[in-house]
């Protein structure tokens, strides 16, 4: 049976209960925008996330999940790819997830560049633990964890993912579908680790940035004279981070292979279709006599 | 003549002398002849100038263990002089370079000289020069000692000269004759000047083709015969053996083996990969496992196979990295959150290493939930003689794997359908009409997240029913020797082969009758079996390479019997047999 | 009437809608009447939208459990009408808005209408045009609510007005007259029409001033006491009251808080915290657990005192984030590679969690050793009203803890000094004459690596010893009740006042006689008490929150005693005291 | 007894047993020079590690040590300043250690910004595990765990540590004892976090990176026209990695204040030295009421 007509194919019949507002709500419009997009059917995707309101979004999309630990999403995911490099797998999680507990797999990632994608909602709190500051809330930012406001320095996961070497950096807003849909099919179209930040509004915990802060803000630097192959350009539009001027699109995509495509193990057929009856170990034996 | 090939054999140097390359030589040689051999290897965290040794055990019947005493010492430098040279039995031998001995920069100033024991031969062998003039470097004086003692031991020198010829292979042909060279000249001396006096000769003798092999390489070579697709490790003695072993294989054998930033990206990725339909497994140690011990729970929840291989060393903490201990056993029985489903083995050796990690992925498969193979240093790193393991009749079981021609009939698929086994069909990503989600949090039968509190009783039932249909009542346990003996010894993992040739040492030597109570799987725990022998046991002693009797807690918690008697070693070393058999003769003495 | 001054009072409503609020605002006002009070809280992992209640349990006498059925229940949406009106007694009265009843946006669609119950009394009660025609927002209809509730129990509105006064305090005048306002017209129709009927009567009464308290504010106002200086922690439900507690009382008390990336991190920063000489403390629950377990047995082989507070909830993996069990029992236990010198105190209820807190650092001080405070969601998070504590004969102590003076008089100093206690001076960093190495290797007597075997077995012994000279046998179990009572109920942690609760109530409703032993030290365990308690006992039953029944494993291998009469509960959810009661009764009737 | 003119007082009785010729050595005595240099007293630093043969270096100070656990230095050494913030308090290990088990902790010291002192000895390998690619191992670099040539792209910790806000990243080298004893003493002197990565000879498990092989390509970026307090360009510096020319120095130096000193807790004196006798927890519970 061909679905691909079907423009609910990933429409679940349980409803997302995220806060009326919550920024979720478009970030899976957007995702499920590109999945129909780069028409691909329900049982090609596999989307894996950790722990939060955002990494909820499985649920209610339907695909295969894998909905895992809070932090890791990535190493699930990175297996279940090496695995069965034929799905198109995407990872998600919130900024707790992706930024505090699963920082290193994150980090790691980028440089591994195996063929995922990688959506963060970044909201700049710890929001299904009711509101503690995270690894991207604002200095100053306050919440229970900070009742004086956070001290330290907020990261900046779109210079630290170049940094770090990913191939494929984007941030996206969680109020602009559209141009967050348009970076979810380059994302899973990219041959490579593909990341995209996005700016989500938590109205419940982060409510001093709601749809109109963003909205004052952001801007496409695809509008400007940005070009997304320029990995030092990208890098310094990364670190010269503004409050004022928030900018959204593809900050940077290289060309290098795939981490997969250095496994002739994987060349003929996915590992999973491979056949494991009777293997023969007597010559490994004979080895060792 | 002290006797015809029956050697216990020790090479000390200092880490980076190749100690373990001519232990591992003799051995070879000593296999190849047709002889049983068992290697003990102790070494520190240290790469190089620490001390370290290997001991080589040489008999013409099945052996397993190693003795404290020494027949023969060949010592690379002066350290292992000062070590070992009081281990040696009256009458037994010593091979040194008085002259010429190195001395490892961590002992600075350390000198030998004269050897002040009078009972026994030392054999003054300038090895140094040996290799010197035969044009030879520092590293040639481990074929020059080898030569030495194979002329000790009136051993055939060509089989010396076949194992150098294959081991320096891929050298320049004049190193190779180099080699051999000094080799000839130390074994010419040794045996003209002292072989006599030695005493002991090793002498080929029939015997099949005998692999020499590490628990490591067994437990690799079982996952590789189970169709092992994926093992994701990050390196950690003494488990990283099987990691290099995969690693090595991977093109050839279609594996991927990948080492991640760390234990627990090592974890989750093998539950990826294994959630995805490949097997696959990773491996540890305890400080590896602690930071694996988050996703082996959602292993457990979510049913995804995993075969978690761990290999303990001491701890707590870093311990001792490359000493050996079986201190984790309560650990794994119990680490995450919550109860769930897991699966338990620890092999013995080398045999078991290979066919239970073979069954562990048939386990994991058949019972969708994480299975731990538990090994530790000794098992895993130590060597054995083994006769070739039989691959006939070891079949693969998937387990309820659906095929995508059985999902497609399916119209409301349910990934965690409660059924009477426990047990629920399984698709995988990819297939049409199979969409489900895995989650970690408690799920529906369709795996969505739900609190529901009669749903949560029932997935938590369906999943502690799944092993209850496990049967363990004869692979659990197993009772070795004379079932009608006094006296019942109880343990478990890599003391086995100690314990058994104990047993035979105490028998011929001492009239003393005992039987061995082995436990396999640790769970689920063989309750009527070991019950039954250990009620019907006359003395029951336990014997645990820890320090609290880790295998007799679970027994009491198990069958609410109390071992009493407890010999206990935790000082980061196997026992040696002698040693073994002392301690059960005092506490048999003592009572 | 009914009855007076006893009362079980549910409120429901969707996330976000403040039933907690609610609950609280009339637990409160009862309390400071002089009337005992118990909240369960019951709220899903999710911020706006599913369904979530309060029950508030209010009585004349000492009370720490609710029950199944309920006299009131105000339903603040339509979900909790249909969820927990057959849960109404007979004769019972549901609150709630027939036509302006809230929707939770996850319920859409849901119509409640007529209730089908003629056994109940129904109080429609228009809170929403209430509200608005008093000029308030949506959220004054918990206001609104309250104020029938009361009206209802016919308890002195006064009580109610001053405590809306006090918590609107912040807000401006005008919205105060309006809550209260409206909340005095819901007063007015309940109290008119419906609270004869009603028949239940809430009164002052004398009493002492009693708190209103959770296990974790206990816990937090047990470390302040204590002295705790440092609290690093990463959120996991139900740890984090704790960390917020202390958080906001960080400056005034001189204490840091700090939450960084991960429990790893977590568990290193209050090690090195405690290395550097402040009580520190870090606190998750069994998934975090799971990563803080190797910095652990860091703790244990350094001998850095380290006290960890555990919360447990349904596992395995994610599990029920927000409900409770008691399932964590034997990871705690048996966390970490090797074994260690550990202790494991679970208490019981609101005081001991305060008194129990400040005896884990003396603890911790004291064996140098890491101390975990186990706790669980039901604990944790559920409020009771609370005697005062009495502080005036807590001592602290912190061990052997060499001073500047003590150190200089030395001359060489060994942080590992083998001892008769296994208890070492401790030196800490900033002090002359003591700087040493704290290491995860094994290390010697003053801290550095080594492997020595001897060593090892030494300083293995050492550490084992410290808490061999913990005498548990007073403190480490406690038998409630009747000592001579036939039938014995055994459990730990939360089930204690539900427990105390149900002897209670099976003396006075069935002159059934229970006793019930608690214990309360499960490392060292007081294996003398319970056995001669255990031994002693006519029936026994074992009452645990957990699958498997992990206390009843640990007394079986401590003790040998086998309990095999298990009520366990595992579907999330505390015991409710007529649940349990016809669950023992059941039992009882059926052997 | 005032030790300060007594210049063994950091050598300690036991003996390094690093390889001949491992440059541990060197990073070992360029740490006890800048001890001296810093005028400190053996009982006033503490040295934390990880798990490597890098990480044993505090058995080989005589400083206080806490010897911990892999990848687990940054988290105690926190912990301990922020417990007695008048401590010097560095932490050392491997690139295994800080870069591939610890890098969360990394990454998150640099924005944190407590005042530690932070020394990388890089490498490029597992050493004590007897040889296994780190995550800075180069692209193609043969190990027992890349038979074939490791495939990710390697880390850049410089690059890393600047886009995540480290306030002092300076490279090293373990053969330029002298310029390492001035890195030491500038990032103890620091501020906040101070980062040294350095390139560390491993003679055993990566000859191919020997003491030659690094002279030919070390300089030393202070020589050419670097300003340290530019982040964008040291940003930029440190990101076009070429490994012909290994640029040494202070690469980024900023000035902002150390976590620390935003908690009026530890204003008046460090916590350990605070009376917690006879403490008053009446007035809490009176809240409670
Ligand atoms: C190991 C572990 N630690 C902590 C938690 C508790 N926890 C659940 S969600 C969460 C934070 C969520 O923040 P984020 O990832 O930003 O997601 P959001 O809710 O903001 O979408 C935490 C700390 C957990 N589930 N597991
Ligand atoms: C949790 C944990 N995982 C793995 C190990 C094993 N291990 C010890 S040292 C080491 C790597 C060391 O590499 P690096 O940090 O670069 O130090 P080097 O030896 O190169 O100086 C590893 C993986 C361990 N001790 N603990
Ligand atoms: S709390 Fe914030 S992130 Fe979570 S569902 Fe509500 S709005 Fe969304
Ligand atoms: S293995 Fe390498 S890093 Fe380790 S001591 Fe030897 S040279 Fe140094
Ligand atoms: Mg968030
Ligand atoms: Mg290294």
């Amino acid at each position: 049976m061909n679905n691909s007509d079907d423009k609910t194919r990933f429409n679940t019949v349980a409803r997302p209960n995220w806060c009326p507002g919550c920024g979720n709500f478009g970030i899976q419009s957007a995702v499920k925008k590109a999945l129909l997009e780069l028409d691909l059917e329900p049982h090609q995707v596999v989307m894996t996330s950790g722990i939060g309101c955002s990494s909820k979004i499985p649920h209610w999309l339907n695909v295969y999940g894998l909905h895992a630990l809070h932090g890791r999403s990535l190493p699930v995911a990175a297996g279940i790819k090496l695995a069965n490099h034929e799905l198109v797998v995407i990872a998600e999680g919130g900024d707790g997830d992706g930024f505090s507990e699963g920082l290193n797999h994150f980090v790691q990632a980028c440089r591994r560049n195996i063929d995922l994608t990688y959506i963060v909602h970044n909201n700049g709190v710890f929001s299904l633990t009711t509101g503690q500051a995270s690894a991207t809330g604002e200095k100053g930012f306050v919440s229970s964890s900070t009742p004086e406001g956070a001290i330290e320095t907020a990261l900046n996961p779109v210079a630290l993912a170049i940094a770090a070497g990913a191939t494929f950096v984007a941030r996206g807003f969680s109020g602009n579908i559209d141009q967050l849909n348009d970076l979810v099919v380059a994302a899973v179209r990219h041959r490579g680790f593909a990341f995209i930040d996005v700016m989500q509004i938590c109205v419940t915990y982060n409510p001093a940035r709601g749809y109109k802060w963003y909205k004052e803000r952001v801007y496409d630097v695809q509008e400007g004279s940005h070009d997304p192959a320029d990995r030092n350009k990208a890098l310094i539009s990364a670190v010269e981070f503004d409050e004022d001027r928030l900018a959204t699109g593809i900050f940077y995509q290289g060309d290098q292979n795939p981490y997969e495509e250095s496994l002739p193990q994987l060349g003929t057929d996915p590992l999973v279709n491979q056949d494991i009856e009777g293997i023969d170990v007597r010559s490994l034996m004979a080895e060792l006599v | 003549m002290k006797g015809t090939n029956e050697l216990s054999f020790v090479v000390g140097g200092f880490a980076g002398q190749g100690v373990n390359t001519v232990g591992y030589a003799l051995a070879r040689i000593c296999s190849r002849a047709g002889l049983h051999v068992f290697i003990n290897l102790e070494y520190p965290s240290n790469i190089k100038g620490e001390h370290n040794y290997a001991q080589v055990m040489v008999s013409e019947k099945p052996i397993g263990s190693h003795v404290n005493s020494v027949d023969l010492l060949l010592a690379l430098d002066a350290r292992s002089v000062v070590l070992h040279k009081d281990k040696i039995k009256p009458g037994g031998a010593l091979i040194y370079d008085r002259e010429g001995v190195e001395v490892s920069p961590v002992d600075a100033g350390l000198k030998v000289g004269d050897i002040e024991r009078s009972d026994i031969i030392v054999i003054d062998m300038p090895m140094a020069q040996i290799a010197k003039d035969a044009g030879g470097s520092k590293k040639m004086v481990n074929s020059v000692g080898l030569g030495a003692v194979m002329g000790s031991l009136r051993f055939d020198f060509e089989l010396l000269a076949d194992m150098l010829r294959q081991s320096l292979e891929k050298l320049d042909d004049k190193v190779v004759a180099a080699n051999l060279e000094g080799a000839r000249q130390a074994y010419d001396i040794a045996r003209e000047k002292y072989a006599e006096q030695v005493g002991i000769v090793l002498e080929k003798c029939d015997g099949p083709d005998r692999m020499l092999v590490t628990g490591n390489q067994a437990v690799a070579l079982g996952a590789i015969k189970a169709g092992v697709r994926f093992y994701s490790a990050y390196p950690m003695s003494p488990s990283t053996g099987v990691m290099v072993y995969l690693t090595k294989q991977a093109r050839d054998r279609g594996i991927v083996t990948i080492q991640p930033e760390d234990e627990i990206s090592a974890a989750g990725m093998s539950i990826g990969a294994s959630f995805a339909g490949v097997r696959a497994m990773t491996g540890t140690s305890g400080g590896g496992f602690c930071l694996m011990s988050e996703y082996f729970g959602l292993a457990g929840i979510t049913e995804i196979p995993l075969v978690i291989f761990v290999a303990q060393r001491p701890g707590p903490a870093t311990g001792l990295p490359t000493r050996t201990e079986q201190g984790d056993l309560k650990f794994v029985l119990s680490a995450h959150q919550g109860d769930f489903a897991r699966i338990v083995v620890a092999p013995g050796d080398v045999s078991e290493a290979f066919y239970l990690t073979f069954d562990a992925f048939n386990l994991a498969d058949k019972y969708q939930t994480p299975v731990i193979l538990l090994s530790d240093k000794h098992l895993a790193e130590a060597t054995w003689t083994q006769e070739p393991l039989e691959t006939a009749n070891m079949k693969i079981d998937r387990g309820d794997l659906l095929r995508t021609e059985e999902l497609a009939g399916m119209s409301d698929y349910k990934r965690y359908q409660v059924t009477d086994s426990g047990i629920s069909p399984r698709a995988l990503p990819g297939a049409p009409g199979g969409v489900f989600k895995a989650t970690g949090n408690e799920h529906t039968e369709s795996g969505l997240v739900s609190e529901d509190a009669d749903n949560r009783a029932s997935q938590m039932d369906k999943r502690q029913r799944k092993t209850s249909t496990l049967d363990v009542s004869d692979i659990g346990a197993r009772l070795h020797g004379n079932p009608e003996a006094k006296i019942t010894l109880v343990g478990w993992g890599s003391t086995k082969p100690v314990i058994l040739d104990v047993i035979t040492q105490l028998k011929e030597a001492h009239k003393i009758d005992c039987s061995f109570l082995q436990v396999i799987y640790m769970e689920p725990f063989p309750v009527d079996h070991v019950s039954r022998v250990l009620n019907k046991a006359g003395r029951t002693l336990l014997i645990e390479n820890n320090a609290t009797g880790q295998l007799g807690q679970l027994i009491r918690q198990q069958t609410g019997i109390l071992i009493k008697d407890q010999i206990l070693k935790y000082n980061g070393r196997q026992f040696m047999r002698d040693e073994l058999a002392d301690l059960i003769g005092q506490r048999l003495r003592e009572a």
